[in-house]
């Protein structure tokens, strides 16, 4: 199982702010976690959809699509960061 | 080396800063930026906005910028307050303090922070306007702030 | 548009930059420079110093230096405050406030405000040293921050 | 006459910080006044010695060695500043 965050506009498209999944079989990538969620819905397949502008932190360090994902791990999806 | 806080509170800029030279004889540059919260950007007219983050990542993003800022310059201390909730135009948001012993370094140093605070560390807006709530877009001018610092 | 003031005592660094957004809603970003005295330079032990200046044309100078400011950035308000007569390490030299919309031009206009005074305001530093008092020295690279600015 | 302001270093090397004089004839200009102050003796010739970095402000502002300077004008010499 990993720990799914999602934050900020991204949080209100797909209507959820935390989620525990089962890891993808294989050896799991962000990529592939990513794969799994499309899968789940229109929101879902909006949120993520290609050419959309997301940002990924695997354990609270920025992250790409080729970042692997192991159990246990906590993997945040959230829009381009607007502090400051 | 750095104070580094998250929190929903403002913050005493003049109290804040002198933690970084108080009983020193070595800063000779203190150079620090304050953000706050306009009642307009991009055309909307803004009547409060609320900063969303990520507990835990926010902190150690922003150690992590003020560690860059440290390898990169000689520097004294640094500090970063940045506040989350709601807020209201007129509003403090961030505070970014560098002492150094010399003003170049302070300088650029602090803006190296507030460039990358605003490309790396995760807050984001979400601004009241009469239309209703709306998410602050990244800006291309930020990355390109952020940008002229590699090389 | 500008507060300039040349006096003997500290000032409170958070009240000063207070003043430059207070009730205001159109000011994002607040950038600022205070210059300490330190306990050293270029190799000498520095005991205190001795601020010395023009009366009349310090002011004038430094009015003119944050006019020059104004007519070159967008800029909201700004404060500089430069003490004279004598000083010890730790002690605040000058305060330099800009207010602004955007925080590119809060950064540079402070950096041109500190960069023209160095070179254009009429101030003198004479440093206490176990060797005796002596006068600093300017700095070619005081007046290379400056040329910058100019084209 | 005009009056004549010395500070820092040049005061201490004229030893005096504040003087009045009657102006040279003729179409007197900065450099033409510091001529007659050379002419001094031995601490004012230090003072503006050639290579020497002096600066000069005209009734509070800088000028140099080809500005006028006219009856009741107030001239101060010193070293480039050093504030800040």
């Amino acid at each position: 199982m990993v720990t799914l965050l999602f934050f900020a506009s991204l949080r209100e498209t797909v209507g959820l702010s935390r989620d525990q999944v089962a890891l993808p079989a294989g050896t799991p990538t962000v990529a592939s976690l990513v794969d799994a969620l499309r899968s789940r819905g229109e929101r879902w397949s909006e949120a993520f959809a290609p050419g959309k502008s997301w940002r990924v932190a695997v354990n609270q360090r920025m992250a790409d699509l080729a970042t692997p994902v192991r159990p246990g791990d906590e993997v945040a999806f959230f829009p381009p960061v607007t502090g400051g | 080396m750095a104070h580094v806080r998250v929190q929903a509170g403002d913050f005493d800029v003049g109290r804040e800063l002198d933690v970084l030279t108080r009983g020193r004889r070595d800063v000779g540059a203190l150079a620090s930026f304050v953000g706050l919260v306009r009642d307009a950007n991009d055309g909307h007219a803004i009547q409060g906005m609320t900063l969303e983050h990520y507990p835990g990542m926010t902190e150690s993003a922003l150690e992590d910028i003020c560690a860059q800022a440290h390898a990169r310059w000689d520097l004294i201390d640094t500090v970063v307050i940045h506040r989350v909730g709601p807020l209201v135009p007129g509003d403090r948001i961030v505070l970014v303090g560098v002492a150094s012993a010399h003003r170049g370094e302070a300088f650029e140093a602090c803006e190296f922070i507030m460039d990358y605070l605003k490309t790396r560390a995760p807050f984001w807006k979400k601004e009241d306007t009469p239309e209703g709530g709306r998410w602050v877009d990244a800006r291309e001018s930020d990355d390109a702030a952020a940008e002229r610092w590699k090389g």
